[in-house]
């Protein structure tokens, strides 16, 4: 034992250094904390006291957003796979949410939410959420403690990566994987994050994402469209039928996905209020049209409408309408719904196999052209009557807000490719990306884990 | 004796087993198999990725008799097996030089 | 390919069309919705505001009802099939989700809850959910956004034609499902949910319905009753042995369905009051009771106690205390859970055998029954010190009460049946309502939809 | 069939006895209740209001609670099984559910929270909940109705004979299972809740658990390592490989327990307030810090990180912060992530194959290690500026809180494993505790319940 | 060389397996298979239908040996696979004209 | 006749397959089998438990040829299953008496 013991070690050694580092000085800064603890204590008695209705939605909603990652996304890109894979591509989303919670508050919020530096990003002064406490932020959340939208967006900030590991299921190494998407947070999820909702220069120049269509779905759909590019295709693929090995599970992780998503867009609002119950209904009519389009177009493309169609509708209809579920009223939710189902049926069963990468469980077309498409349509149909800060081309808008969202999406876009490029050759080069073929062969539970998941 | 394999389709088990405890066969060995042969599979999609399985899924039916007992189990299996239509399958008649009733360590055709 | 297109196009073009129509009627109205909302957000200055605490409640019941359906009630009723059928079941649920979505925020919000027609139908006024906004409605929660309420009722909508679905599976035609419990909806959910909730004569008559014994289990009991009777038995049943094929999953779904009921019946008090409370109180020990009941029953009669059977006590229990969960006290809550269980146990597992038809999924034995069962329980044991509007026999509330229970069951069982017939028996002609012979054999997941639930 | 009826008659009647008279004990109180109730709603308008925001919240929390024992909690132990044993293990969750909930409304709540006798029980003037109404109740949760506080209690009170059943899985008797949690409830939990909790003499010492580390995690750790031994080993255990049948199942369940404990922690403040969200983000933490810590542990000890691993860290960390989550900042929340997955990970893997006993699931090594460890932990990192009553060694508490805590977790366990011997005894003597070995041999499912849980 | 295929109760497939081996034997190949008998199956009840499935899991096991081996094969099986109660199950034998190690091409005997 | 027997490693069953129908064969039936030989199996972990299994899943293909086309079907199985590394599996020859196909009753190498 004592050999691989030593190989492992060696492999590990750096992910346990960060880890304990990150630990300790977790450890010491307990009275840093408390001190901070103390003023928010004091403070509190002045500032305004947070809403307990606002408070209890969004402790909700932030319940929710964690469960689309574990068990919801697990689950869905876990039936997927084949049966050799499952554990493993649970275990990425898994350990995606773990990680990036641990990162996120000690420096990730900082970074992505913590004053301004040049619109880029966030400086540390709130490393450690030193200072973020009980009381409101003025204006991240006025009516609910600061520490609970540093918890929300959190979730969000979890499951940006734990999406990407669709595109690169069933054959990249473990390792790798860990690498990648760490590093991917901290150098394109939190500077996006910053940029659009931190009081970065994509907010300030009017851009609007009311919830992650683009700082969590276009990044994380760009991202996924590279990383499969460079890992290559999974051995056999297209040639070898590579059929869902658990269809019930990947329709288990699309209800939970969908119910954990009313928390991701209704709590958007940051409160129990009249926009929130407006993102509710958008999300959910959105979700429901899709899903209906996207099985009526494979039904008459096809010949049958399948469950899996319906369920890939369903998390398109999601991804579009998050960008403007807050923005917008029921006709826009319903044209949302429609388009959402349509150009992403074209994207993932059409245009991919056209190109031919092998984006083994449709990350980009479902997520990235989702999350692209929504972020234009609110160029076209946000409305200030909605709560949208701005109105767009057809609420008299004209093309001022769409010009901005364009940038939005360009500009995103463009970065993460190039900054997912990057990370992705380093780590290449360093300690590879894929694992061997006869590993890939035997299935990764096994070779990568040690498992299996099912044993009769 | 003889070692009757037959290859049948998946719902026709009940009818079959029925048919050879009629004609008196007392015990018969059962798997799951896939079968490739003239019969075609069904086409499933999988988000536009269409394929067709060539193995289709049947029943395997091992019964080990007397020799006299051969021809009748043949039939009783070829008419509660019989559909028909392609894949009814088929039946496989080999001889076979001993068996043994681990229970009892009996041998030959007292211990089937 | 271009042959099966063009039949399966025939088959689905009208399916397409109404869906178009409807989306693009969404789309044509975003201006009046528009003026619609920013009357909303004039009035709302002035109107009553709602209330964050309550707002928070209902938008999480919402979501929970949502759960209800997708996974919860879709995997419940996929394990129970064959191996050959889940997803096919699973997609009945999901689907009934999304088009009652669609149709009701379009036409039969409106139908049901809008502006009364003779005490039987609700204009169409509120076509396109025009009007309803972010203010409160005076009778339909007040402390909530009349939005709001719109999408809680949504999910009863939603979940009633769902629940049918398990009376029909494993042999109904996929587009059959889809027109029957479409025109369904519209036929005899709305005027249904209009008479007892909507201000329709069952309401105004004094009927008591708190949570939707009527409204919810009875017509999907009822119509569950005709449906598997005109479609007929399974082949092979009931000769052939049918055991689920997924247990686990089933179990899964039983406890997510009671997980959502919490939503269910302590989010139809409206509000995060006290009656919230009760009701959640009485709907856990209802089924806890139930579960327990239904067990022993089956212990003493069968020999052995099953995880099966006490998954449907909890159903049982659950649909039996529906009708009164925020009418009544502790005791009678006990009550309420030892008859369901009781009472359910012999429709399921002698009843149903006796009489012969062919209940899949046993949603008359369940549904039916315990809805029946409870909104007649109503009739004795609500009591206004609980919240009730009016006291039942043993509240010294007389028979007048009673009465009205029994006409609202008798009247809704009824109508019931007689529509689901009338729809049914025109499908019948037109298309036909089960697949064929051969179909059935292979299983409905490849023959109706071209997938298989698992692959090794 | 009459044989079997007849002994099973036997084997049940005394269990169907004690339920009809807890019925109809409900059924006979119903007018007492009511006029409780009406005195509730008389004081209600003069007592402080309840807040629809803490409502709204702790009603949400109930519900999560709820959700972690079934399906949660169940799938997660049924996952773990081999395939012979997944339903009765599941039932096993799902019946303590039950039962304990039927039995809490009755007397349970009253021995535990009612007024106080002499620090060691409570007394039965809540019997049937008489007097616990709408009207919050000033030490139980001030700003929410009493009886949500109740209910809420009532689903940790379930929950935890539920947790035990892990470690007697696969081998004990149905009937035997019910009689020992049945009793176990009354014997052990609720005077235990009642010293800690509900105005006792550990709680009067000072001793704190936040949220059950002792009450809950402590309790079953003990009563499950007791019971685990005196049932003795499964048959072939360890020789023969017992891999978990389905570890998907299992990584659900984790994804619905971190889920739910959302719930049972941040709903232990009794309020959406700064310190439900403090807790959230403590519960959060210390999971995904002892998930990772675990996985990394385990994949320089063996080799390879594995999902099940990451898995029991997850529950081992949610264990262990429970006790002190809204007590603690940010520095100590990593710390207790840090030492949870740690330990637990040597309890599990190396100190229970070392002692040799078997405990199926793993109970003692993950809820008992992790309970224990987060009480002492508080001893050092609770802090007044975080919420806590009392500050820990290092916020300046010096050994006063250390000393409490350490007497709250021996004099529990002590007491736990006395009163589990006793009860296991009395049991073993009059209907014995395990199956026979043919039983065993064939699975639970089968001999217990005449049930498979797959069928293909 | 000799085909001994044997179907016995699953959990004896350990015991089998390691009586095998002490024997010599270095190679087998198994299969999940459902057996119909003289032993009846357990009752199983859903919602009240009851039925009891006359098939039950069986292991099969399939050794091909030298000639000379046979007996002793067929002598370890019949000992570790038996528990004296009915659904012990059978060994049946027969004879096998040829083996070719894939592998290496080998044929015979030596690819055993 | 001959009963070809072969048990392969399963990736390779497409290939197998193949390699059959290129040289004519019509039918085969296939089942998944688990085989104990040299080749050993990879080493699992659970909760710290380790341990290897001895039983490797494998392919089973059973293929029933006219005396005449067994050499070919050998050759062409044996080239597209090899790998070359410990595990590729056996092919096991036997004889024959009879094949019935059940659809038609033709008897004989016509039924094949
Ligand atoms: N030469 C063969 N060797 C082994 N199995 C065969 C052979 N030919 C057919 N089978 C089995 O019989 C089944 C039915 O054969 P098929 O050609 O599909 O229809 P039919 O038996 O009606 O001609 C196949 O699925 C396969 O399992
Ligand atoms: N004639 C037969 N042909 C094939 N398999 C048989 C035959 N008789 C018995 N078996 C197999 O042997 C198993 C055990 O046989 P059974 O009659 O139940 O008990 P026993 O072997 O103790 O008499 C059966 O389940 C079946 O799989
Ligand atoms: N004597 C045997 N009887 C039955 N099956 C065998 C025998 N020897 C090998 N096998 C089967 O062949 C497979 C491969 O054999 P193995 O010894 O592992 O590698 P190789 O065939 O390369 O020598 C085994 O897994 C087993 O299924």
């Amino acid at each position: 034992m004592s050999s691989h013991m030593m190989s492992s070690m060696k492999k590990i050694l750096p992910v346990l250094l960060i880890c304990l580092t990150v630990i300790l000085i977790g450890g010491a800064v307990p009275f840093v904390q408390d001190v901070a603890a103390e003023e928010a204590a004091a403070e509190a008695a002045a500032a305004p006291k947070a809403d307990p209705g606002d408070t209890a939605w969004i402790l909700a909603s932030s319940a929710l957003v964690m469960l689309m990652t574990l068990p919801g996304l697990a689950l869905f890109y876990g039936g997927l796979t084949r049966q050799k894979n499952p554990l493993s591509t649970i275990l990425h989303s898994f350990i995606c949410l773990c990680l990036g919670s641990i990162a996120w508050v000690v420096f990730g919020y900082s970074m992505a939410f913590g004053p301004d530096v040049g619109g880029f990003i966030g400086n540390l002064d709130w490393f450690m959420l030193k200072g973020v406490g009980a009381e409101p932020h003025s204006t991240y959340g006025p009516t609910i403690p600061h520490m609970l939208f540093m918890v929300f967006q959190l979730m969000f900030a979890a499951i940006t990566p734990a999406l990407i590991t669709g595109a690169i299921a069933e054959r990249i190494r473990f390792s790798s994987m860990l690498w990648f998407l760490g590093i991917w947070s901290v150098v394109v999820y939190y500077p996006v994050a910053h940029w659009v909702w931190g009081g970065g220069w994509l907010g300030a120049m009017g851009a609007l994402d009311f919830a992650g269509g683009t700082v969590v779905h276009v990044t994380c759909g760009m991202a996924a469209l590279v990383a499969c590019i460079m890992l290559g295709k999974r051995t056999g693929y297209p040639g070898t039928p590579m059929p869902p090995h658990n269809l019930p599970l990947t329709l288990l992780g699309a209800g939970l996905l969908w119910f954990g998503w009313f928390g991701f867009n209704a709590g958007s609002s940051l409160g129990a209020n009249g926009q929130a119950v407006s993102a509710f209904v958008a999300t959910h009519i959105a979700a429901s049209v899709a899903t209906v389009v996207w099985m009526l177009i494979e039904w008459a493309h096809r010949g049958k409408p399948t469950a899996l169609g319906a369920a890939s509708g369903t998390i398109a209809g999601l991804a579009t309408i998050t960008p403007v579920a807050g923005f917008v009223s029921l006709g826009p939710a319903l044209i949302v719904g429609l388009v959402a189902g349509a150009l992403c049926y074209f994207a993932v069963s059409i245009l991919k196999p056209a190109l031919g990468f092998d984006d083994s469980l449709d990350v980009v077309g479902v997520h990235g052209v989702g999350g692209l498409t929504g972020c234009l349509l609110g160029g076209l149909f946000n409305s200030k009557a909605m709560g949208s800060p701005a109105d767009g081309f057809f609420y008299g808008g004209g093309f001022t807000l769409m010009g901005a969202q364009i940038t939005m999406v360009l500009a995103v876009a463009a970065f993460t490719a190039i900054g997912t490029w990057i990370i992705l050759k380093i780590i290449d080069v360093i300690i590879g990306l894929r694992v061997t073929q006869d590993e890939e062969q035997e299935g990764l539970d096994v070779s990568q884990h040690g498992e299996k998941a099912y044993h009769v | 004796m003889k070692m009757i394999e037959a290859v049948i389709k998946p719902f026709k088990l009940d009818e079959v087993k029925d048919a050879l405890v009629e004609i008196g066969v007392q015990g018969m060995t059962v798997s799951e198999v896939k079968g490739f042969g003239r019969q075609k599979g069904s086409k499933e999609t999988y988000r536009g990725a269409e394929y067709t399985t060539d193995f289709i899924p049947k029943v395997k039916i091992e019964v080990y008799v007397a020799d006299n007992q051969a021809a009748r189990v043949i039939e009783a299996i070829t008419r509660a097996a019989k559909t028909g239509s392609v894949g009814d399958g088929k039946i496989f008649v080999s001889d076979i030089a001993n068996v043994v009733r681990i229970r009892t360590g009996e041998m030959g055709e007292s211990a089937l």
